[in-house]
């Protein structure tokens, strides 16, 4: 039992850390400790700097652009980035797709697609979830039906994240309406300026629009995009929202914002005090460090189980994780709306000559309704109960 | 003891209730909310009509004369359809700074408010004031028989459309000291007075105001020039009472929409809702609903309390159950809904928003537990 | 709308307090607030001086016994009791058989048991509960079967609040073996000194022995106690069950816990200062003070509801009364260990010689594992969150 | 980075384990507390036998020059049995205070310690100290080559079967002043020792102690005289390592306890554990579990720390999280249980206890909060 980085671990922080600060664009980093959205252009600029340094896809085996880094090292890598902060990468790329192309599509796929979503040439999104699916993914209704040598499509999608930007989607869709549920399902790559594809954006509570809904009208889609086996889609969504899992319990964007509450907290006064030195507030803002820490350590735990005993299924006890990493978060946006106190009211829109520097309240709130996605997406806490209650403890 | 309303208490609820339900849709309240200044002259006339406008204010001084319950009753009322209009600010603020006034100010503010033909704003907060209702750095300098005023508010509720402001400003003493506060009535178009207006989190609007040597007459103070806080203090408990009943108005209606979407919505085959971590969830907010509705009967109770310290420890109080119970039952909503609640187009997102708004007005839960606990605690 | 009580109420307050004060054995009121059990003799004195006052049944119908009181003044009866502190009535007799008695029972049964349970002559206890049963009563397993004038009952009771001091026991029992479930159960009343009745005490986790199992074994009753019609019994439980969450917020008792606790934090030393001056001690309490606040204005709610509407059915709302009224006793239960600290962990077995005056740590640790068992008995606070889904909000 | 035990670490676990589920079960745990002194010299010697009185000393000590996860690893499997035996006491805080003392100290009672025929208990606690380890009335005061100790001790674990009293005393300055501690070793039959002896809460003992004019000589001084506060610190941390390890395994079991009998109990006809409120509680009870595990990693680990304020700040955020969770998990496994839970027949209600005393011994979840926030957090 050694529960600490050895000596090339650390040198290898030191040196991703120094990369981060040196090569992000300082402007895109305020943004992010600010709590500011992102353009499209950060992001794919971001994710270019990274593939140019040979770290856009760490986790990808070697032959596909992966670096080879033991579990401890993705650790450290993915933690870093969030603690500069920096733009975290589009997952539906790197962590979904991707790994489901080289893992499961024919060496066209891999050839033409693989580099493109390592350097962001693609910009892609997912089209899994539907208005009646929620946590029942399964029950999916959007069908693909042959046609000649091609597929045409007919359905509607949601919760499809960023769909504005998208230049691809992969898709789930039912190819077999006789079979049953899990079965019948097919994983369709469609290229997103194909005729009879509509995206309707959907405003969130936060004013911001980061999720669409996509219709699909008879959209004809080429049969080769048709990832693997057909109806055996199921598996690779599987596959695929294993994956998900990833890093879900964020604890390296966390200490960010740990930072910046202490950060805001010793400018905001509370009396003739800074609101920091409030015995009370430091002591809950001590109480989910301490929640924190207690979660990096049990990530770290899953990490190097993995590291050591090798990946296999997802562990059902990473359901923490997801619990945990999310309450945090939500903790730590309700702790900053407490530090913004009255100025958590103004509303400002993106654009708007208040969004810009000096203007440090007006995300808080937004980002405290935002983040109570958290705890719904991605399986919700409720499911990750019944995961740990049914897969861990035989109820 | 009886909690039952009377009979023209009912009347009331049922005139409020049937007034919104005809005139404050969801889809209609966004066209409010799209109108200049933010919200519906068409409804404030409607509100005036109706007598709510003039519900608080003595007969004399062409009011109804009516008790706390009743502005209880108009605010749940408001809370449950999300109200945008200047009632707050108006009636329950402007109102308690004005039927704390002398006869003159009455006579010349009054009407206005009671015909809705003028609105009013409280300007308070400071930057860096936080919660402290005595925490004020803006000056009034004496200056001829009147004042001059110099200095920075902030988030005014309504302070882009009201027609009179209302501006606490140090008179005397340092930043914090409770002697030396005076209250000031501001016409909003004085010369000097700078109002940026701005959209909320929960759909109202409200502005920051810069005074720059904003001269105003002796009418303008309201009571003692230099002992103002208690005046200020007892402004604001009135509206610490109004948005606990408002929150509860708010509450009720955020069960009820996610208790009718949980039987609605289906998954794996069945209503949500018959899932027990659901039930339990549901049963917990309401729970948090009725605790809070307890409280907020007990902070209108105590509206007329002449022990002020007593009134302001049990306001106090129900604002820490409100707070907490407001906190509890929006994310509570939020979560039964699913995506859904985090979205624009369900009304669970809306009420949400305004439950943590409130959390924020006036001191949030924090604030007020360690008033109560500095108190000694509420226990008799 | 009147929040406030009116001069006549308040003035009963006063009476009510003065007689408490002064006609209660102040060792008895000091074993109370310092935690310690009382015995047998000081529950009987005490009922027998409410008695000889006119106030041992104040809820029963006046011809009786009962008083005639509001409502509101019933509550301000129950909440003195409960602040004095004086020992609370024990429940079995007069909330509990006594009604049940009364409302169900034959003119034979009135005149006998009635007088005897308000001058607590009769020491009574309850037979509901069975090792298999819990929350779901109905599938009690005891049966009494007729032979000529009697009933042979056998079977097994558990969780009998002070079996070891009772001289009467209510049962329920299974008189139709073939009745569906609730159908087929019958409501007897047996003579603890019948032959075949054993009571073995069961300790519980603070070392008491408050409850007890009870075994019968071919007891021989007369038919004649039998309470209503046979296979009815199931009914009359439910109307007693009903009765039982009369004041089961116990606002009064939770007033004197604080008073307590404040006391005692005004004693126990933090660092230089009384742990009362510490303000997240302070401020935890005023928490609790601020929800026991709400709970005793919806207790008064559901007080006022009643004398003006009637009583009906029990108002299911009341289910809160219920959680918040045993959250807010283990909270206080955990402040108290709280201020205990270290000497939390002697532990000081009744009639020790430190279980006595000046050893005020001792029964803390106790009571806060003892309090476990309210959120527990009397419908569990999960059946509570159950009542109230289905019958308050329809799900 | 690496989880794992090694496999001499897997040994020792299994060989503990093994030894426990030979000689510690539920009726045979009651037996060896009916015993003279409250707990069993039988166990004791088996302890001694497989070494595991001598696990945390060098060899040089005659020990077997183990690390703190081995430690860990008993304590771990001593919470499970809910073990009486005075190894924290012994081992862990007298173990702890000798590990530090001179090497004629060592040499006089670490044999007796290791072949387990000495026991040793920590007085430290006073009627007003609560949990400040520095706040010390008990007076030693210089007589001749040694001392005269004096004063009152309380709530010594094992305090009433140890042959050697280690006691906190102090040589100079006021009662709550760093400087002027000092640390002695008292034999337990010394002339002006009393010693009143009792059960505790859970199950196992403790002493109140007072020292008339107790005579001890130079060799009774750990360390400095006037400076000995440090090491106390030092030691009571290691007795909070151990606790958080005890606590993690007395939470594992009551976990598998209270699953074991939702999945069995039967009730509406089928097992409760399929209720989903419970199986939510159960989930969340493995969660808490889970990250108080993850802290006592880190406990153990900060063990060896160098910088003395980081390991203080490490163990107390660990202290906090076992508190927490200890808490959660041992009312959990009582509230799953339902009736029985609240009764001796049941293990549950015994891990509840225990869990609660780990709580309040050498500071309770706040006491350490409070620290932790006043060093400013624990983020890097």
């Amino acid at each position: 039992m050694d529960l600490s980085f050895n000596p090339e671990e650390v040198a290898f922080r030191e040196e991703v850390r120094t990369f981060f600060r040196e090569s992000l664009d300082p402007v895109v980093r305020k943004k992010l400790q600010e709590g500011h959205h992102t353009s499209k252009d950060d992001l794919v600029n971001w994710q270019r700097t990274l593939n140019k340094k040979g770290w856009a896809v760490p986790h990808w085996p070697t032959e596909y652009g992966g670096t080879g880094w033991s579990a401890a090292k993705q650790y450290i890598f993915l933690e870093e980035l969030q603690k500069t902060p920096a733009p975290p990468p589009l997952p539906f790329g790197v962590n979904m797709v991707g790994p489901v192309i080289y893992t499961f599509g024919n060496e066209q796929q891999k050839k033409h697609f693989l580099p493109r979503i390592a350097n962001m040439d693609d910009w892609w999104c997912q089209g899994f979830s539907e208005p009646g699916s929620g946590s029942d993914l399964a029950s999916l209704k959007t069908t693909a039906k042959k046609k000649g040598d091609t597929w045409i499509v007919n359905g509607q999608k949601t919760w499809t994240t960023l769909a504005q930007h998208a230049d691809w989607i992969f898709c789930l869709c039912r190819t077999d309406p006789d079979a049953k549920k899990q079965s019948g399902i097919s994983f369709i790559l469609i290229d997103m300026k194909s005729k009879g594809i509509t995206v309707r954006p959907i405003q969130t509570i936060d004013g911001g629009v980061e999720v669409n809904e996509v219709f699909f009208d008879d959209v004809v889609v080429p049969a080769e995009n048709i990832v693997g086996e057909e109806n055996k889609g199921w598996d690779y969504a599987k596959f695929l929202l294993g994956n998900e899992r990833v890093n879900i319990a964020r604890v390296g964007m966390s200490k960010e914002r740990i930072r910046r509450i202490k950060e805001l907290a010793g400018m905001v006064m509370s009396g003739d005090k800074p609101l920091i030195e409030d015995p009370q507030f430091r002591q809950k803002l001590a109480a989910t460090e301490i929640e924190l820490k207690a979660l990096e350590l049990t990530q770290m735990r899953v990490v190097a189980a993995e590291g050591k005993h090798g990946k296999g299924k997802p562990d059902p006890a990473s359901s923490i994780l997801k619990i945990k990493g999310s309450e945090i978060q939500q903790t730590l946006t309700e702790l900053l709306l407490e530090v913004t106190g009255p100025f958590a009211l103004p509303f400002a829109p993106e654009g708007d000559g208040r969004n810009e520097e000096g203007d440090w309240a007006s995300p808080i709130a937004p980002g405290y309704f935002n983040y109570r996605k958290v705890s719904i997406y991605g399986g919700s806490n409720e499911i990750q109960r019944n995961i740990i209650a049914k897969a861990v403890l035989g109820l | 003891m009886d909690f039952d309303l009377s009979e023209e208490q009912r009347l009331l609820k049922d005139s409020v209730d049937g007034l919104l339900k005809a005139s404050y849709d969801f889809e209609t309240r966004k066209k409010y909310r799209a109108e200049k200044g933010g919200w519906s002259k068409d409804v404030w006339g409607k509100f005036a009509e109706q007598g709510l406008l003039g519900l608080p204010f003595s007969e004399d001084d062409g009011g109804f004369g009516a008790g706390p319950i009743e502005t209880m009753i108009v605010m749940e009322a408001l809370g449950r359809n999300l109200v945008v209009e200047p009632y707050l600010d108006t009636v329950v603020l402007g109102g308690g700074v004005l039927r704390r006034a002398s006869a003159e100010q009455r006579a010349a503010h009054l009407p206005g408010i009671i015909d809705g033909s003028k609105t009013m704003a409280f300007a308070q907060v400071e930057r860096d004031s936080r919660y402290d209702l005595g925490d004020i750095k803006t000056s009034a300098k004496k200056s001829g028989a009147g004042y001059t005023l110099s200095g920075e508010k902030f988030v005014v509720g309504h302070g882009d459309t009201a027609d009179t402001l209302i501006v606490t400003a140090r008179t005397a003493g340092g930043q914090r000291d409770a002697k030396g506060v005076g209250v000031f009535l501001v016409p909003a178009n004085a010369k000097g007075v700078d109002i940026h207006g701005y959209e909320t989190q929960d759909g109202s609007r409200a502005a920051d105001i810069k005074l720059n040597n904003v001269e105003v007459g002796a009418d303008a103070v309201i009571g003692d020039a230099d002992n103002g806080l208690s005046l200020v203090n007892q402004v604001a408990d009135d509206a610490r009472i109004a948005l606990c009943a408002e929150a509860v108005g708010a509450m009720e209606e955020a069960l009820k929409v996610s208790v009718e979407y949980i039987k609605e919505r289906k998954q794996f085959g069945v209503a949500i809702g018959s899932f027990q971590a659901l039930q339990h969830r549901a049963a917990d907010m309401f729970t948090a609903l009725e605790t809070a509705r307890s409280m907020s009967f007990l902070a209108s109770m105590a509206s007329s309390f002449t022990d002020l310290d007593e009134r302001a420890k049990t306001v106090a109080a129900a604002k820490v159950q409100i707070g907490r119970s407001a906190r509890f039952v929006g994310q509570g909503g939020v979560q039964l809904h699913g995506g859904v609640g985090v979205t624009m187009e369900y009304r669970i997102g809306h009420y949400f928003k305004r439950l943590t708004m409130i959390e924020q007005q006036f001191g949030d839960a924090d604030f007020h537990l360690r008033r109560v606990a500095q108190a000694g605690g509420i226990t008799e």
